[in-house]
């Protein structure tokens, strides 16, 4: 907080007028006031408290231009103050001498701005293009796709989607891809840095190459940071925020491993007794699910063979690895079967299953996920059921099916209490 | 050198032996400059309201994380209208109420140069203005906020005619506002009385000439946006559908080089008001006067070329980044010349703090805050964490509310007595001076916390991890004395208007042509035109007597002015309705729209202008 | 500013002092050739590599042409042309500015 | 009725700058539309080259054919000229004769544009099927309008002059239109360099 208590800096008073005296005096008290307020408290998504090298550029770039303003605030405030101090009329019949100008004064207070300007000027540019220099050969490359309400994650290189909750790990250089399928969404997470945003990309002719957006910055420390939509991008748009998790390099690695062994010892291409509504066999199911991915997948930023992504990216059936399942809850069992067998499937995947929906967030490993619905509340059993029975309740103009009534161009999921909570546990089950 | 006229001539205090009309009709049918200037007064003022509930709504929800006083649906909504009524229907046509009174007084004229096209401009803005807000009678209120940024506009994401009532609102205003530059500009440029050299014009007179030119620059800039957004919602074309190919972030260029412009088109009459102001109040010259006219259209130019300090997030590059840096941080030096200069015009003045010179003063104050953090949000990297945060609605309402608004607010304290022959009570002008002060640092200095420690704008709510409850509280508390404030303005406002204390015809003792004129003129401003020899004619004795000699005595035979005419009124509801028809989509429902336009247009150019044998 | 109109001068807007007939169709005539002379840049290939900077260029001269003479921009006042010159050099601006953002950086990588 | 303005707002009928109210307006509003233009112009040039499906410009443009209804709508501007100078030297008839000739050239103008659209659209080209086609058609869409409403007033002024309400002391209100066609015709001519010739 060794920044904001500066605000306060109380431009030096001489004497005189007692009402404004005592109104500046008050305003400095309040500003006080606001400072200390500030000071006892944690603010996890502070711009000002860097934790990545972008951050840091920004953060001494803004305290120096900080202190430059302050500096001139000084300045005017003590002018001002001086003169309605000293200059007040005495008397009605006073005739003040008529000044028109002085060009010495104007060569003065047009050169010392400029000079003043120039020293913000250059740093800043130079911390233009220090935030926006080229990658580095070892950077790991994120994919980061803004939805309305949620963030998709897709890592190329391991082969990972998942959403709401960006691992990485630290000291390691990233550079996130950013784009979007419908309206302009941007991705911030103040203590990693500045925003950028994630717009839809204009389609274009077969090889000239799409213009994507890109942040490149490495974090300095491990933990769980706050972030959240930038740009206004409707109904819900206060409600899409995300948690960045920055974990050491072993953490990270496990979670990619885990990533892949979490489901899908069974992946059930052969069983007889999938159920999904409306369709006779399983194979039916996924060609529907297929076919609905190809339609409404596309819905949004349909860029027909363009060139660019039309749907999530991700959607490819990995391999199956090993099953492990962390919870012995007999509901898991049956959460899994009731969930591979409803609409669920249709925007969801789940590693390693027949649950390979590209439409809504990926779910594989959604018990470790600390946060849900885009990191809008604690990710635990209580939440989770309200949310499958009634995400519309939760979130406005959600892309999701309730229990009792249809969302996203499908229908009311239907599913009883019971259902719900099998769900619930099985997803949570999912670390 | 000069003495300063102290002993004025009295207000009039018989009526002009010419009766003027007073009952409704004969303003509905008015082509006065000064009837129409109170007429976009009191409809901006009424919109000042509306736009102002709306905030109150908007900062009511925000008191506390996770409140659900409305819903997300209806405070996109709010905030939405608040941002364009304010922007739209509040500042800009209060700017130009003043625009409308003060310059053919100021430059000895004895209205602007197109009458019925001043008052064709009022109607259009009031129809506009009740069109775009009667969207809330249908539920389909704007809701893409106040850029409306492709592609949340497109009719994918925005199905319904939400947008479609925000676009057309915007561009039937747009035609009000050139129609308002270009018919200031010519009066201007060409009706000024002898002897007003430009370089003699008042400062107000000065920064409403730029003002006008950004009018009919920047406008047409973002009618054309509109046109393509209308095309892309109605007929199918593909300008910002990244599917055929649009680029998004046209909308956002178009936009902002409207939008840049129009922040200056804001704020330069309330430096123009408050250069007028302060002289007066120190009884000194303005400091300055050239550098400080040159600096005024320093601003206006260099404004053009900054636009893209809106898109530093939008991925454009380190080198147009760069550029938009340079060339923002450079207009903090015209601004920063106009502020030493207004603060050398006060020095070694002999100050009275009347309420019109202590909202000079909070100018002063609070504008240099918001401008400082204007050179913050310009520093391309820093503004990738201030961008979109409440740091940049601390900005911009320090320098809107803290400046424009202030401003033009001063001048309603200074102008008053021109206007109605009554001052507005000094009193209530106190309690409105510091209640404004003390609500707005209220409501605005704890935005710019919210905003670093991470509050997003345009969120109907948030979370209590932000920890940013504080800030938002104390916003709504200000926010709340900020409203009384106004109701004090207008309480104010109505009761001096009926019984104020009579004022004399110059009553502040001020140097500029208006106030040669009786409280109130003559509804022809001037029986003869005056012969103007110097920046302060009534300041200095002899030019003074000259002055007062051919501008105070009632004439032997009156000037001839414009007929009145209900053909404007007409007019402006036909184009209203025409344009509204855009709405249907469909092409030969808006081609029979134009047919009552065409026949209004037709019956007003064959409508005499003049009385009888008076025409050419 | 120095271009202060004053109340008494009438600098020179007296519409005698317009040039005769058979100067517009001169006027009219270079016009007509510079337009030829456009259009066979255009089809002649070996002009390819300067076909953009010449024809703006031309074209500029063909506007400069109509708005002085046709329009008479040259003998009114010079406060008009102040008026239109605003109008001219923000568009231009305006279009070179998004031209060069949209053409020219994207090729240094933005 | 603005020169009547005139007179009433200041005695003498003196302007500050010695030209009329109206004249100053209308220069005034024109570097409005060059603003106008200039956006639609920018946004063409912005998606030039970038049009995602075809059909493209060089596949469709017939420069001689655009060069023709150029060179019609720059003899029509000349016409124009003439006109006034008839009606400033008190030469009615042949004023309405001249703009009978720009009100002709005019509608042949459009005429030509008009078969150009139907043969682009034959190609395909729609205002939807790509950003050449939304640019293309909404730029010399609304020149197109300029010049219809350029054609009415123009068609106004002859009626009035046959009236004899168009004395050469009141030969300004033939002189603004003439502003406003030559405006229109600049306009063309900025855009067959920018649209045609340079592709
Ligand atoms: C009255 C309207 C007004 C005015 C006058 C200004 C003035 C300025 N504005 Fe502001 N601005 C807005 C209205 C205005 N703005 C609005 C409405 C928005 C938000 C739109 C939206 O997104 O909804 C906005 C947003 C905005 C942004 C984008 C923020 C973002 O969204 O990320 C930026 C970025 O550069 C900016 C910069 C500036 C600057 C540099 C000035 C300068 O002109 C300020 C210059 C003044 C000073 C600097 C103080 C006085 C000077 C001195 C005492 C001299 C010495 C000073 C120095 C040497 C620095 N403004
Ligand atoms: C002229 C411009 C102007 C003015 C004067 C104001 C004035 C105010 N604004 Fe304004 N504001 C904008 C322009 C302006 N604003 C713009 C452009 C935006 C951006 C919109 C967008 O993002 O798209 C914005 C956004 C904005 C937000 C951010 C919303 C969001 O991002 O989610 C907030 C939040 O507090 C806010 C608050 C206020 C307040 C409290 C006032 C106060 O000053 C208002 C005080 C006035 C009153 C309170 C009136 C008195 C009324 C009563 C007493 C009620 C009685 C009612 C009746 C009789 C009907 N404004
Ligand atoms: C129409 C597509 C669709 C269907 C069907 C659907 N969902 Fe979703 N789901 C979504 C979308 C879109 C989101 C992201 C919502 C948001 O945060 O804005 C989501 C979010 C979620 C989340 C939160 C994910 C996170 O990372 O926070 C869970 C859990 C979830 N859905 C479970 C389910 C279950 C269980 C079902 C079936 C009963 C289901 N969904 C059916 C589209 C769908
Ligand atoms: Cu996504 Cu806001
Ligand atoms: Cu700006």
């Amino acid at each position: 907080m060794r920044l904001t208590r500066s605000t306060a800096a109380p431009p030096p008073l001489a004497g005189g007028n007692r009402s404004l005296r005592g109104s500046i005096c008050t305003a400095i008290l309040l500003a006080l006031l606001l400072v200390l307020a500030g000071c006892g408290a944690e603010y996890p998504q502070s711009t000002i408290n860097p934790h990545s090298d972008f951050a840091e550029i920004i953060h001494s770039l803004y305290v120096s231009i900080f202190w430059w303003t302050m500096l001139i605030l000084a300045v005017v405030w003590v002018l001002l103050t001086y003169v309605v101090v000293k200059y007040r009329r005495k008397s009605e019949d006073e005739q003040p001498r008529q000044i028109r100008g002085h060009l010495g004064l104007e060569i003065g207070w047009t050169v010392g701005p400029a000079l003043i300007v120039i020293a913000i000027a250059i740093p800043s540019i130079q911390a233009v293009f220090a935030t926006q220099r080229p990658v580095s050969e070892d950077a790991m490359e994120v994919h980061v796709t803004g939805h309305q309400f949620w963030w998709e994650f897709h890592y190329p290189e391991q082969g990972i989607t998942t959403a709401n909750e960006l691992w990485l790990p630290v000291d390691q250089p990233v550079n996130l891809r950013l784009h979007s399928n419908d309206v302009i969404h941007s991705f911030w997470v103040p203590k990693l840095g500045g925003k950028r945003d994630a717009n839809p990309v204009p389609a274009v002719r077969e090889g000239q190459d799409p213009k994507y957006n890109w942040l490149y910055f490495t974090p300095l420390q491990t933990g769980v940071f706050m972030g959240q939509c930038a740009e206004f991008c409707g109904q819900s748009h206060a409600l899409m925020a995300m948690r960045v998790v920055v974990d050491t390099e072993e953490g990270f690695q496990d979670w990619v491993d885990r990533w892949f062994r979490s489901e899908g010892a069974d992946f059930p291409t052969e069983a007889a007794d999938f159920p999904s509504e409306g369709a006779d066999s399983p194979s039916q199911a996924l060609a529907e699910v297929a076919e609905y991915a190809a339609e409404y997948g596309n819905g949004a930023g349909d860029l027909d063979g363009s060139g660019v992504p039309v749907v999530a990216t991700g959607n490819e059936v990995l391999p199956v690895q090993a099953a492990s399942t962390h919870d012995d809850d007999p509901l898991v069992a049956r959460g899994r079967e009731v969930f591979l067998g409803s609409t669920c499937i249709a925007c969801h995947a789940v590693q390693g299953t027949s649950a390979q929906g590209v439409i809504g967030p990926n779910l594989t490993l959604f018990g470790a996920r600390h946060t849900l619905g885009a990191g809008i509340m604690e990710n635990n059993r209580e939440n989770l059921i309200r949310w499958i029975k009634d995400p519309m309740g939760m979130k406005a103009a959600v892309a999701m099916p309730g229990v009792d009534y249809p969302g996203g161009n499908w229908p009311a999921t239907g599913l009883s209490d019971d259902e719900v909570e099998a769900i619930a546990v099985y997803l949570l089950s999912l670390k | 050198m000069s003495t300063i006229g102290l002993e004025t001539p009295v207000g009039r205090e018989a009526p002009a032996h010419h009766e003027e009309d007073t009952g409704v009709w004969s303003w509905i049918t008015t082509v006065d400059h000064k009837r129409i200037a109170i007429m976009y007064f009191v409809a901006a003022t009424f919109f000042f309201f509306i736009a102002g509930a709306k905030a109150l709504v908007i900062r009511a929800q925000l008191m506390f994380p996770g409140q659900s006083l409305i819903t997300p649906e209806l405070y996109n909504q709010f905030f939405t209208m608040h941002g364009t009524t304010m922007i739209f229907l509040v500042a800009m046509p209060m700017a130009v109420a003043f625009f409308n009174y003060l310059i053919p007084l100021q430059i000895g004229a004895r209205d602007v140069a197109f009458p019925r096209l001043n008052a064709l401009a009022f109607w259009i803005f009031l129809f506009g203005g009740i069109y775009i807000n009667s969207s809330f009678l249908f539920g389909a209120a704007p809701h893409a906020s106040w850029v409306g940024y492709a592609t949340l506009t497109s009719p994918e994401f925005s199905p319904g005619q939400n947008t479609n009532f925000w676009l057309i609102g915007l561009s039937i205003l747009g035609i009000a506002s050139i129609m308002g530059g270009v018919n200031f500009i010519t009066t201007i440029i060409n009706m000024r009385a002898p002897g007003m050299k430009l370089m003699r014009m008042p400062l107000f007179t000065w920064m409403t000439l730029v003002t006008s030119f950004l009018l009919i620059t920047a406008v047409p800039v973002i009618g054309v946006a509109l046109i393509f957004l209308g095309f892309d919602r109605l007929f199918g074309t593909v300008f910002f559908q990244p599917g055929g190919g649009g680029d998004p972030v046209l909308w956002q260029h178009l936009f902002w080089i409207f939008g840049h412009p129009e922040v200056y088109i804001l704020v330069l009459p309330a430096f123009g008001v408050i250069s007028d102001v302060i002289p007066t109040f120190s009884k000194k010259p303005l400091f300055g006067y050239p550098i400080v006219v040159y600096a005024g259209i320093l601003i206006g130019f260099i404004g053009w070329g900054v636009w893209s300090h809106h898109m530093f997030t939008v991925g454009l590059g380190p080198i147009a980044d760069s550029f938009f840096v340079a060339a923002t941080m450079i207009i903090a030096i015209p601004t920063g010349v106009k502020i030493f200069n207004w603060l050398a015009t006060m020095w070694g003045g002999s100050l009275k703090f009347t309420t019109a010179m202590l909202f000079c003063i909070g100018l002063l104050a609070v504008f240099t805050v918001g401008g400082l953090s204007g050179i913050m949000h310009a520093s391309a990297p820093v503004n990738l964490q201030q961008h979109d945060s409440y740091f940049v609605v601390a900005h911009f309402h320090y320098v809107i509310v803290g400046a424009a608004m202030m401003g033009l607010w001063a001048g309603l304290y200074y102008w008053f007595p021109k206007v109605r022959g009554r001052f507005l009570d000094e009193t209530l002008g106190k309690w409105h001076f510091w209640t404004t002060m003390v609500g707005f640092n209220l409501t605005f200095f704890p935005m710019h916390f919210a905003g670093l420690f991470g509050m997003p704008r345009r969120i109907y709510t948030y979370s209590a991890e932000l920890n940013v409850d504080i800030y938002n509280q104390l916003s709504t508390v200000g926010a709340f004395i900020f409203g009384i404030s106004s109701v004090i303005m207008v309480w104010n406002i109505v009761k001096s208007w009926r019984s104020g204390e009579p004022a004399s015809a110059n009553p502040w003792g001020a140097a500029t042509l208006e106030w040669a004129t009786p409280s109130p003129p003559h509804h022809y401003n001037f029986p003869r035109i005056p012969t103007v020899r110097s920046r302060e004619p009534l300041w200095h004795k002899q030019e003074r007597e000259e002055v007062l000699a051919v501008t105070m005595p009632e004439p032997e035979e009156e000037p001839v002015m414009p007929n009145p005419s209900y053909w404007p009124i007409v007019l402006a509801g036909a184009i209203t309705l025409s344009w509204a028809l855009v709405m249907t989509g469909v092409w030969w429902i808006i081609a029979l729209g134009m047919l009552p336009v065409i026949l209004a247009m037709f019956m007003w150019a064959f409508e005499p202008a003049f009385p009888e044998g008076h025409g050419h | 500013m120095s271009t202060d109109a004053t109340t008494h001068a009438h600098e020179g807007a007296e519409h005698h002092s317009h040039p005769s007939a058979s100067f517009y169709v001169w006027i009219g005539i270079i016009l007509a050739v510079v337009t030829g002379v456009e259009v066979a840049i255009f089809y002649i290939e070996a002009m390819d590599a300067y076909e953009a900077p010449l024809l703006v260029l031309l074209s500029a001269a063909k506007v400069v042409l109509v708005i002085m003479f046709f329009m008479h921009l040259k003998m009114e006042p010079r406060f008009l042309t102040w008026v239109f010159m605003a109008g001219v050099v923000l568009a231009t601006f305006m279009v070179g500015a998004l031209m060069v953002i949209y053409h020219v950086l994207p090729r240094f990588g933005g | 009725m603005a020169q009547a303005a005139t007179a009433a707002v200041d005695e003498h009928g003196h302007t500050s700058t010695g030209v009329s109210n109206w004249k100053v307006g209308f220069w005034t509003f024109i570097a409005s539309e060059c603003l106008f233009f200039g956006t639609l112009i920018s946004t063409y040039m912005v998606y030039k080259g970038r049009a995602v499906v075809g059909p493209y410009p060089d596949e469709i443009f017939d420069v001689l054919h655009t060069t023709i209804s150029t060179t019609v709508l720059l003899f029509s501007s000349l016409a124009f000229v003439l006109a006034l100078h008839a009606v400033q030297n008190a030469r009615k008839k042949a004023g309405i004769l001249w703009l009978f000739f720009v009100i002709a050239m005019g509608a042949v103008f459009l005429y030509m544009e008009g078969t150009s659209y139907l043969k682009y659209i034959d190609y395909g080209l729609t205002l939807g099927s790509s950003t050449f086609g939304s640019a293309y058609y909404v730029l010399t869409g609304t020149h197109k309008l300029h010049v219809i409403l350029g054609i009415v007033w123009i068609g106004a002024l002859i009626w009035l002059l046959f009236r004899d309400r168009i004395p050469p002391a009141k030969s300004e209100q033939v002189e603004i239109a003439g502003l406003y066609w030559h405006f229109v015709d600049i306009i063309w001519i900025v855009i067959f360099t920018l649209v045609y010739l340079i592709q």
